[in-house]
C-alpha cells in the first residue's frame, strides 16, 4: 500500500518536537511525517502525547523545541489561522462546532472565504454540495449543527477542514463514536482523500482499524516516538507492545450463565425531551443478579437516556423502572438516584466530569454518595478520620496514582479519575450496576482494570447494564446483548447467537 | 444551564491564593495608594487623611467599637450570600430579605412590648429569621419552579420588598404621631444591651461571632454542609449521588434569608431602636463584595466584613478631619476587591518574566 | 472656651438645589456672617447619622446641624452624652435640654405659590411632584393646595411621588405625565420638574434658590429658602450662652422665606391675584395670618 | 400645537412618548449587555458603564459647549470601563460578577468624586442644554407611531438604529458569527481561527460604547445634569430586560418597551388618584419583569459559555 505516497517533500514534516507543560513534558523530541496520500496512523496509550502533537499541527500549541515542515518549508504555525493556511485540518476528539450555527456558518466562521464582512451563505452551500457529492459526504448546509447525529457532525468536520482548504487532515480518535458500518463509510471517505492526495493522519486506540486503514504507523510512549514502521511491516501483538511495553490480554466473560432474580427492569419506558422529541420510546430491558447485559448502539439513540432512566437522574414520561428489595420488587418510577442508591445501585456514568466528579479533594469525592452513612458522617455531622480511612482504602484497591486523598480529584489524569468513580461505584457492594462507557478513552492497561472488576462484581451476584459503543467490548463482557436504534429496543440475544454483521445490521437500523 | 451557575460559584477559582491574606493585605495597601493619589489630587493631605480614617477606625475604644457596629450588618449579609454562594445559588437579594426582616422584627417588638426581655429577644429574632426566609424563599421557588433565573429575580424583589416596607411606614405600622416614616421606638426589653460601655457596640456582635462559627461548622463539619457545596460545585454529580438537590437549594436560599433577616433585625435593636425607612445603606449589596473578599468562607466574611467597616467608619472621619469626600472611600472600597482579584495580574506577570 | 466650630451632617448631596443645598448655604453663610469654623459631611445615611453626630461632638464642633427629620433619634442619643454641646435637629418631634429643632418654613412660601399657580392655571389643573412624602414635603403640599383653592375652590391637583430622592428623567417624566393630564402650573420639589416644564412650555414654580435661570420663560417664580439667619442666630447664641431649645421657626417673618422676582413672567398672572398674593405676604408677616401646617399623608 | 392632537387622544399620545423615553437608556444598557452576554461575559457592570457615560458625557459638554463631544466620550469611558472588565474576565478569568460588582461599586465613589472635584462642592448644579426633540418630517404626523418612535431627541433616533444594526451585526454578518462561536463553544472558536480574547474583550468595549451612550442619553438628553448615582438601578434592570428579550435586538426593544411602559403607566397612574399607595404603583414595572420573566423563562437559552472563562490551552 506504501505505493500511494507520492514523492518529492512530505506534505508535513514534524523533526524534534518537544512540548512542556509546565516541568511534564508532554512531546519528547518527536519525529513525524505524513507523505502526500499517506495515511498514517498515530498510536499510543492514554496521555502518550498523541493530541499534543496534532495540537501542535493545528497551530493550537506553540512547541518549545522543534521544526516544522511544510512542503519541505519550515514554517511557524502562531495560530489555527496559520495552520489553515498552510492546508492544515483538523478533526478534534471533542467535535469543533457551534450547535447553535448552521452547518454552512460552521464551516465558513473565522475565515474570509465567503466574505470578509458579510459572508455569503449560498455560496458556501454551493461548495458545500460540491465537496459533498466528491467524497460521498452529504450534509445539509441550512441545518443547525445541534440537530444533527454524531455521525453527521462528524461529516460535517471533514467538509469544513476540506472547505478551508485543508491538504493535510488530522483525525483524532474519529471512530470512537461510529457504528461499524459508518467506520466503513468514513474509511472510504479517508480512502478517497488519501487517492485524491491528502496526508491524513488517523488517531485510534482500535488496533484493527489501524492495520485495516493506515500506510504507515507510529507509536509514542510517553510522549517519546518509539516506532515508525509501515503497516504491512507489523502486527496488532507488536502494536500493542510497542504501546504499552508489555504484553496484554484482556479479560472476557466465562461464559457460564447461573442468573439470578431480575434485579432491576423498566416496563414499556418513554420519554421525550425538553423540544417535545421522543428519545425513548417502549423499552423493556431486564437485569438478573449475576448477569451483565450489554447494551449496543450507535451514540445517540438512546442509551445514554435509558441510563440516566435506570440511574434516577430522569424520570420516564411513561412506563415504570422496578428495582428488587428485600421486601420485594418496588416501582421507583418517581423516586430519584437518592432512593435507588439505598436499594443497592451504583451508577458509573458516561461524563465523569459533569455527573461523577466534583472539584473537592480525592476523599471527597470518595465519599460523595455515603456521606451519610456511619460511620463517615454520625448525627449530621462529618467523621473526618473516618473519611480520610475510606478514601485511602479505596485508593489502595483501586490504585489510584496520587499523592493522597487530600488531592484535587480534577487534578488526576482521566484514568485514575475514573478508577476513582469506579471504586466509589462498588465500595458498598452494589446490587445493581448501571455502567455507560466505562472505559472511553481508557488505554489498553486501564481498560483492563476496568473489566476485571466488572466481571468480578458480576461474580458477587451484581446485575450490570453495561451500556457501550465499543462492540468489543460489549462483545467481551456481556452474558445478553441489546441493541438500541432511534429511541427503541430493536434487538436482543445472547452470547452465542451474536454475529457482527447481525450486530452492525440492527445498530444501524437495517434489521431486527 | 442558568447563566448563574455558569457564572460559576466556584470559591477556590474567585479569589484563590496561598499567601491569600498577605497579598489581600497587600492590595489594601495598594487601594491606599491610589486613594492617595485622589486625595492629593484633591488638594489635601494624605498622610492627614489617612491618619483621620485610622484614627476613625480602630484609634480609641469608640472608633473600635464603631467599626465593629458597622461589621455586624455587614457579617450577616456576608454570611448569607457567601452560604447562598456555596450551594450555587446568586443571592442579591439580602437587601431586601433584610429590609422584610427587621420590619417584622419591630412589628413584633411593638405589638408585645411588655413580654420580658428573655422571651421577647428570641421571638423578635425568630420573626426576622422567618420573614427573611420566606422572601429568599420566593426567589428559590420562581428558580426551582420556573427556571427564572435569581440573579434577576432578587434584584427584583428588592425593589419590591423595599417599597412595601415604605408603604407599611406610611400606613400601618408608621408611629402614633403619623409624622416620619418609621415605627413607634421599641421598648427598653426590646433591645440590645452595650458590650462595651459608652460605646454603641452591643450585645449583637457576640451574635454575629457565633454566626460566623455556627457557619464555618455547618460549611465544613456537617453532611448537610459537604452536600451544600457538593451541589455549589456540580448539582448533577449531587443529584447522581443521590442528594436531594432541590432541597439543598431551597435550603441555601433558605439559610441565606434568615442571616440576612438577623442583620435587620440587628439594625433595629442596637441601633436605631426602631424600624426606620432608610435603614441600610446597601449592607446587602456590600455583603455580596464581603462574601467575595472573603473566599466565601465563614472567617473571611468576618474580616473582610471588619475590613469594609472599617474603612466605612473611619471614611466619614477623615471627611470630618480634612474635608476629603467620604466618596473616596467607596473608591478604595472597590479598588480594594478589584486589586485583591487582581492579584493574578502579578502572578501572569512574574510567570512571563520568569519565561524569558 | 475656645472659638465656636459649628458642623452639619446632610442626607444627601449638597449638590440637589434642594434642602441639602439650602443646608449647605446657610452653614456657608454665617460662617461668613461669623467668621467661625464650620464643616460638613455630606450623604450621611440614617445607620451612620449618629456616629458621625459623635465624631463631630468629641471633636470639639459646639453647635452640629443634624439636617434631616430622620436625625432625630441620632440626635438626641448623642446630646446625652455631650451635655455641653448644642444640637440642632432638622423637624425633630422632640426636643432635650440640648437639643433644639428648626425646618423649612417654605409651606409658608408654598401658600403663596399656591395662589399663584391657580390664578396662572387656565385648565384649572395644577401639579405637584416629589421624591417621598417626607413631613416637610407634606406640609409644602398642603399648603400649596390650600393656597391654590383660595383662588379657584375647584382647582384640580395633581400629585405624583417618585419613590426616590434623586432621579432627574424620572422626575421630569412625572411632571410630563402630568402635563398631558392637563396640569399647566407644576409645583417643582424634584431636580427634573423644570426641564419638562421648559419643555412642555408650561409654568412652574421653583424652590430653595431663584430658578429662574433654568427655565427663564417658565420659572413664574421660586420659592427661596434662606438658613443663613437661621444658623447664623443660633450659632451666635451659641457663642453668647443664650441658645435655647426650642422649635427654631424662621419662615417669612424672619425673612428666610421670600418669593423669588417674577422676570417679567407676572403678567402671565391676573394681577388680582398678584394683589392678594402681596396682600398675604403681607398678612403673614405681621402675624395676621397663620400658614396651616398640615403633615398628614395624602390619601 | 400638534394636529394630530385632535384625532389621538393626548393622553395616550403622551403615555406612549413616555414609553419610548423612559425605555431608551434602559434599552440601550441591556443591547451593550446582549454583545458580552453572547460572547460568553456576564456583564454586571452595566450600571458602572452607564454611570460613566453619564458622567463624562455631561462633563464633556459642560466644557466644551458641545453636546456631541460629550456623547462620544460619555460612549468612550463606557468602552474603558469594557476594558477594564476584559482584562480582569478574559486576562485574568476571574469571576465575572464579582468584578462587575466591583467595578459598579468604584464607578458610585469616582463618578461623585470626579464631580466635586471638577465642579467643585458648590449647591447650583452646573447645567446643559440637553437635546431637544426632533420631529422628523411625515413621519411624525402619523398617528401612535408618530409620537412613539419620530417626535423625539436624536440619542432616541440613535439608540432605534441600533436596534436593527445590531441584528444584522449578529445575524448577518461574520463579526455576529464569531460572536456566537465563543459564547457557545470558545475551544471550537479557537480552533477556528478566532481570538476568543480578541472577540471578549471588542465585545465588552462595544457594550461600553453602547451602555455609555445609554448613560450619556440620561444626563445629555433626558436632563441635562449629572447627579450622583443618577443611573439608579437601571443598569441592573437591564440585566433583566436582556434576560426577558432572550438576548436579541428586537426582544430586548420589546422587552425595554414594556418596563419603560409599566413605568409611564404608573407615573401616569398617579395622577388619577386611584387611591392605590404610591408603592405599589412605584413596583408595578419589577413585578411585571418578574411575571414576564416567569413565563419565559425555560424558553430562552443561555450562550453555553456564558460566564464560563476561556483559557487558552497554551504550552509556555
Ligand atoms: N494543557 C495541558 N496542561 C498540562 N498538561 C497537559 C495539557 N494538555 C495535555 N497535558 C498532558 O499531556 C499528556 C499528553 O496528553 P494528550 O492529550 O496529548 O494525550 P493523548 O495521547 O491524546 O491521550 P488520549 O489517548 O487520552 O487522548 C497528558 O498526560 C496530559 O496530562
Ligand atoms: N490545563 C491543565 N492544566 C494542568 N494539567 C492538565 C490540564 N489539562 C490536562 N491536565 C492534565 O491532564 C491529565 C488528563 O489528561 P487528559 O484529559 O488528556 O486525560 P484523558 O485520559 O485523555 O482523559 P479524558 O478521557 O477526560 O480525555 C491530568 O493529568 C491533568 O493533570
Ligand atoms: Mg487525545
Ligand atoms: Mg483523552
Amino acid at each position: 500500500m506504501t505505493s500511494a505516497i507520492g514523492d518529492g517533500p512530505a506534505p508535513l514534516d514534524l523533526s524534534g518536537i518537544t512540548v512542556r507543560f509546565g516541568s511534564f513534558t508532554a512531546n519528547d523530541a518527536v519525529d513525524f511525517s505524513v507523505g502526500r496520500g499517506e495515511i498514517h496512523a498515530l498510536l499510543g496509550e492514554n496521555g502518550a502525547g498523541k493530541t499534543t502533537l496534532m495540537r501542535v499541527v493545528a497551530g493550537l500549541i506553540i512547541p518549545q523545541e522543534g521544526t516544522i515542515r511544510i512542503d519541505g518549508r519550515p514554517v511557524r504555525l502562531a495560530s489555527p489561522l496559520d495552520a489553515a493556511a498552510e492546508g492544515i485540518g483538523m478533526v478534534h476528539q471533542h467535535f469543533m462546532l457551534i450547535s447553535t450555527l448552521t452547518v454552512a456558518q460552521n464551516v465558513c466562521v473565522g475565515i474570509a472565504k465567503a466574505g470578509r464582512v458579510f459572508p455569503d451563505l449560498a455560496k458556501v452551500a454551493r461548495d458545500l454540495e460540491e465537496i459533498g457529492a466528491r467524497y460521498g459526504l452529504q450534509v445539509d448546509p441550512h441545518a443547525l449543527v445541534g440537530s444533527l447525529s454524531v455521525a453527521s457532525r462528524q461529516r460535517v468536520e471533514i467538509v469544513k477542514a476540506l472547505y478551508r482548504g485543508a491538504r493535510i487532515l488530522v483525525l483524532d480518535e474519529p471512530t470512537a463514536v461510529l457504528a461499524p458500518q459508518e467506520v466503513d463509510g468514513l474509511f472510504r471517505v479517508l480512502r478517497m482523500l488519501a487517492e485524491a492526495g491528502t496526508a491524513i493522519v488517523f488517531i485510534s486506540h482500535k488496533l484493527g482499524e489501524v492495520m485495516a486503514l493506515s500506510h504507515r504507523v507510529s507509536v509514542l510512549r510517553h510522549g517519546r516516538l518509539v516506532a515508525t514502521k509501515p503497516t504491512a511491516d507489523t502486527n496488532p501483538a507488536e502494536l500493542a507492545r510497542l504501546m504499552i511495553g508489555e504484553d496484554l490480554v484482556l479479560p472476557t466473560v466465562d461464559g457460564a450463565h447461573t442468573p439470578g432474580q431480575v434485579a432491576i427492569e423498566t416496563r414499556g419506558v418513554s420519554l421525550r425531551d425538553e423540544l417535545g422529541v421522543t428519545r425513548l420510546s417502549d423499552v423493556s430491558l431486564a437485569a438478573r443478579s449475576g448477569e451483565i447485559v450489554g447494551v449496543a448502539g450507535v451514540d445517540g439513540n438512546g442509551q445514554q437516556q435509558l441510563a440516566e432512566i435506570l440511574a434516577g437522574l430522569q424520570a420516564p414520561a411513561a412506563g415504570a423502572v422496578i428495582m428488587a428489595s428485600p421486601s420485594g420488587p418496588v416501582d421507583v418510577s418517581r423516586s430519584g438516584p437518592g432512593r435507588r442508591i439505598a436499594l443497592g445501585l451504583a451508577h458509573i456514568p458516561e461524563d465523569r466530569h459533569h455527573t461523577a466528579l466534583v472539584d473537592m479533594s480525592i476523599a471527597d469525592n470518595a465519599v460523595l454518595d455515603s456521606i451519610d452513612r456511619p460511620p463517615l458522617a454520625r448525627r449530621g455531622f462529618l467523621a473526618h478520620r473516618a473519611i480520610r480511612a475510606f478514601a485511602t482504602r479505596l485508593i489502595a484497591a483501586n490504585d489510584v496514582r496520587c499523592t493522597g486523598p487530600e488531592q484535587g480529584v480534577m487534578t488526576l489524569s482521566g484514568g485514575n479519575q475514573q478508577k476513582v468513580v469506579l471504586g466509589r461505584a462498588l465500595a458498598h457492594d452494589p446490587r445493581v450496576i448501571v455502567a455507560v462507557q466505562p472505559t472511553r478513552g481508557l488505554d489498553l492497561g486501564a481498560t483492563a482494570f476496568v473489566h476485571r472488576q466488572l466481571l468480578a462484581e458480576r461474580e458477587k451476584g451484581a446485575a450490570i447494564v453495561l451500556v457501550s459503543t465499543e462492540l468489543d467490548e460489549v462483545l467481551a463482557l456481556s452474558d445478553r446483548i441489546v441493541v438500541m436504534f432511534a429511541g427503541r429496543i430493536v434487538g436482543a440475544m445472547s452470547r452465542a447467537e451474536v454475529t457482527l454483521e447481525r450486530l452492525g445490521a440492527m445498530m444501524t437500523g437495517q434489521a431486527a | 444551564m442558568s447563566s448563574s451557575e455558569a457564572a460559576g460559584p466556584s470559591p477556590s477559582s474567585a479569589l484563590a491564593g496561598r499567601s491569600e491574606f498577605v497579598s489581600s493585605l497587600l492590595a489594601v495597601v495598594l487601594a491606599l495608594a491610589v486613594g492617595a493619589v485622589l486625595i492629593l489630587a484633591w488638594g489635601a493631605s494624605p498622610v492627614t487623611a489617612y491618619a483621620a480614617l485610622l484614627d476613625g477606625a480602630f484609634g480609641s475604644w469608640n472608633s473600635l467599637g464603631e467599626t465593629l457596629l458597622r461589621a455586624i450588618p455587614l457579617t450577616f449579609t456576608g454570611l448569607a450570600i457567601a452560604i447562598a454562594f456555596r450551594g450555587g445559588t446568586f443571592n442579591l437579594g439580602a437587601e431586601g430579605q433584610l429590609f422584610l426582616g427587621a420590619t417584622a422584627a419591630a412589628w413584633v417588638g411593638l405589638a408585645i412590648p411588655t413580654l420580658p426581655a428573655p422571651l421577647l429577644i428570641p421571638a423578635m429574632i425568630v420573626t426576622a429569621a422567618f420573614v427573611g426566609a420566606l422572601w429568599s424563599l420566593l426567589a428559590g421557588v420562581l428558580k426551582l419552579r420556573f427556571g427564572a433565573n435569581e440573579l434577576i429575580t432578587t434584584i427584583m424583589l428588592n425593589y419590591i420588598a423595599i417599597l412595601f416596607v415604605s408603604y407599611l411606614l406610611r400606613g400601618p405600622l408608621q408611629e402614633a404621631a403619623g409624622y416620619l416614616p418609621q415605627t413607634e421606638r421599641l421598648s427598653a426589653n426590646a433591645r440590645f444591651p452595650a458590650l462595651i460601655a459608652g460605646t454603641r457596640l452591643h450585645l449583637g456582635f457576640l451574635l454575629a461571632l457565633a454566626a460566623v462559627v455556627l457557619a464555618h461548622i455547618a460549611l465544613w463539619h456537617t453532611s448537610w454542609g459537604f452536600k451544600l457545596r457538593v451541589v455549589g460545585l456540580n448539582a448533577r454529580a449531587a443529584l447522581n449521588a443521590g442528594y436531594n438537590v432541590r432541597l439543598l437549594t431551597l435550603s441555601a436560599f433558605v439559610v441565606s434569608g434568615v442571616l440576612a433577616g438577623l442583620a435587620g433585625y440587628m439594625e433595629v435593636v442596637g441601633v436605631q431602636r426602631r424600624m426606620i425607612e432608610n435603614l441600610s445603606p446597601g449592607f446587602g449589596y456590600t455583603g455580596i463584595i464581603v462574601a467575595l473578599l472573603g473566599q466565601t468562607s465563614p472567617f473571611g466574611v468576618l474580616a473582610a466584613a471588619i475590613l469594609f467597616a472599617g474603612l466605612q467608619v473611619g471614611g466619614s472621619t477623615m471627611q470630618t478631619a480634612s474635608g476629603v469626600p467620604s466618596t473616596l472611600t467607596t473608591i478604595i472600597q472597590g479598588l480594594v476587591v478589584l486589586f485583591v482579584i487582581g492579584r493574578g495580574a502579578v502572578d501572569l506577570f512574574l510567570a512571563r518574566r520568569g519565561a524569558k | 472656651a475656645d472659638a465656636l466650630k459649628v458642623a452639619m451632617i446632610l442626607p444627601g448631596p449638597i449638590s440637589d438645589n434642594d434642602w441639602n443645598a439650602g443646608g449647605y448655604a446657610g452653614l456657608e453663610a454665617a460662617a461668613k456672617n461669623l467668621g467661625i469654623d464650620v464643616a460638613y459631611t455630606e450623604n450621611v445615611t440614617d445607620a451612620d447619622a449618629e456616629r458621625v453626630l459623635r465624631d463631630y461632638a468629641s471633636r470639639g464642633y459646639g453647635l452640629i446641624f443634624a439636617h434631616s427629620f430622620s436625625f432625630g433619634d441620632a440626635a438626641l442619643a448623642v446630646a446625652e452624652d455631650f451635655p455641653d454641646v448644642k444640637f440642632m435637629a432638622g423637624t425633630a418631634q422632640h426636643l432635650a435640654p440640648n437639643v433644639g429643632t428648626y425646618d423649612n418654613p417654605d409651606y409658608q412660601g408654598a401658600y403663596l405659590t399656591g395662589m399663584l399657580s391657580a390664578g396662572a392655571s387656565k385648565s384649572g389643573v395644577i401639579g405637584w411632584v416629589g421624591g417621598n412624602p417626607a413631613p416637610n414635603m407634606l406640609a409644602n403640599y398642603h399648603a400649596w393646595v390650600a393656597g391654590a383653592q383660595e383662588i379657584n375652590p375647584k382647582i384640580d391637583v395633581k400629585l405624583s411621588w417618585l419613590g426616590s430622592w434623586f432621579d432627574p428623567p424620572k422626575a421630569k417624566e412625572a411632571a410630563i405625565a402630568q402635563v398631558e393630564q392637563g396640569a399647566d402650573v407644576l409645583s417643582a420639589q424634584s431636580v427634573g420638574v423644570i426641564d419638562a416644564a421648559v419643555e412642555k412650555d408650561v409654568l412652574v414654580i421653583g424652590a430653595v434658590s431663584d430658578q429662574n435661570h433654568l427655565g427663564p420663560k417658565v420659572v413664574l417664580t421660586s420659592v427661596l429658602w434662606d438658613l443663613g439667619p437661621l444658623v447664623t442666630d443660633a450659632a451666635k447664641s451659641v457663642q453668647e450662652g443664650k441658645w435655647e431649645s426650642k422649635a427654631w421657626s424662621y419662615g417669612i417673618k424672619e425673612g428666610s422665606i421670600r418669593l423669588a422676582p417674577f422676570h417679567g413672567l407676572d403678567a402671565k398672572v391676573d394681577p388680582k391675584v398678584l394683589t392678594a398674593v402681596d396682600a398675604k405676604f403681607q398678612a403673614i408677616k405681621d402675624g395676621q395670618f397663620v400658614v396651616p401646617h398640615d403633615t398628614s399623608m395624602v390619601k | 400645537m400638534d394636529p394630530i392632537a385632535f384625532v389621538t387622544d393626548p393622553v395616550m399620545q403622551g403615555f406612549l412618548q413616555a414609553t419610548t423615553r423612559l425605555a431608551i437608556p434602559i434599552m440601550l444598557a441591556a443591547l451593550g449587555g446582549m454583545f458580552a452576554e453572547r460572547a460568553g461575559v456576564l456583564n454586571i457592570a452595566l450600571e458602572g458603564m452607564m454611570l460613566a457615560g453619564a458622567f463624562t458625557g455631561f462633563a464633556t459638554a459642560y466644557a466644551s459647549g458641545s453636546l456631541w463631544l460629550g456623547v462620544a466620550l460619555g460612549m468612550s469611558a463606557g468602552a474603558v470601563i469594557g476594558l477594564v472588565l476584559a482584562f480582569y474576565t478574559v486576562k485574568l478569568t476571574s469571576n465575572q460578577v464579582v468584578v462587575g460588582i466591583a467595578i459598579n461599586l468604584m464607578m458610585i465613589g469616582a463618578t461623585s468624586y470626579a464631580f466635586r472635584a471638577i465642579f467643585g462642592p458648590g449647591t447650583d448644579a452646573p447645567r446643559v442644554t440637553p437635546f431637544p426633540p426632533v420631529n422628523i418630517p411625515i413621519l411624525a404626523d402619523i398617528p401612535i407611531l408618530g409620537p412613539l418612535f419620530f417626535q423625539q431627541g436624536v440619542l432616541v433616533y440613535a439608540a432605534f438604529v441600533l436596534i436593527p444594526l445590531s441584528w444584522i451585526v449578529m445575524s448577518r454578518m461574520s463579526a455576529g458569527m464569531a460572536i456566537t462561536a465563543v459564547g457557545e463553544h470558545p475551544e471550537a472558536a479557537e480552533t477556528l481561527g478566532i481570538s476568543v480574547a480578541r472577540v471578549r474583550t471588542l465585545c465588552l468595549v462595544a457594550s461600553g460604547l453602547i451602555a455609555g451612550l445609554g448613560g450619556a442619553f440620561l444626563s445629555l438628553s433626558a436632563t441635562g445634569l449629572f447627579l450622583d448615582n443618577m443611573t439608579a438601578g437601571r443598569g441592573y434592570i437591564a440585566l433583566a430586560i436582556l434576560l426577558l428579550g432572550r438576548r436579541n435586538p428586537w426582544g430586548i426593544a420589546a422587552a425595554a418597551a414594556l418596563f419603560g411602559g409599566a413605568d409611564a403607566f404608573q407615573l401616569r397612574g398617579q395622577g388619577f388618584g386611584s387611591g392605590i399607595p404610591y408603592q405599589f404603583l412605584v413596583m408595578l414595572p419589577y413585578i411585571l419583569t418578574i411575571v414576564v420573566l416567569i413565563g419565559f423563562a425555560g424558553k430562552g437559552r443561555d450562550p453555553a459559555a456564558l460566564g464560563r472563562p476561556f483559557q487558552r490551552n497554551r504550552a509556555e
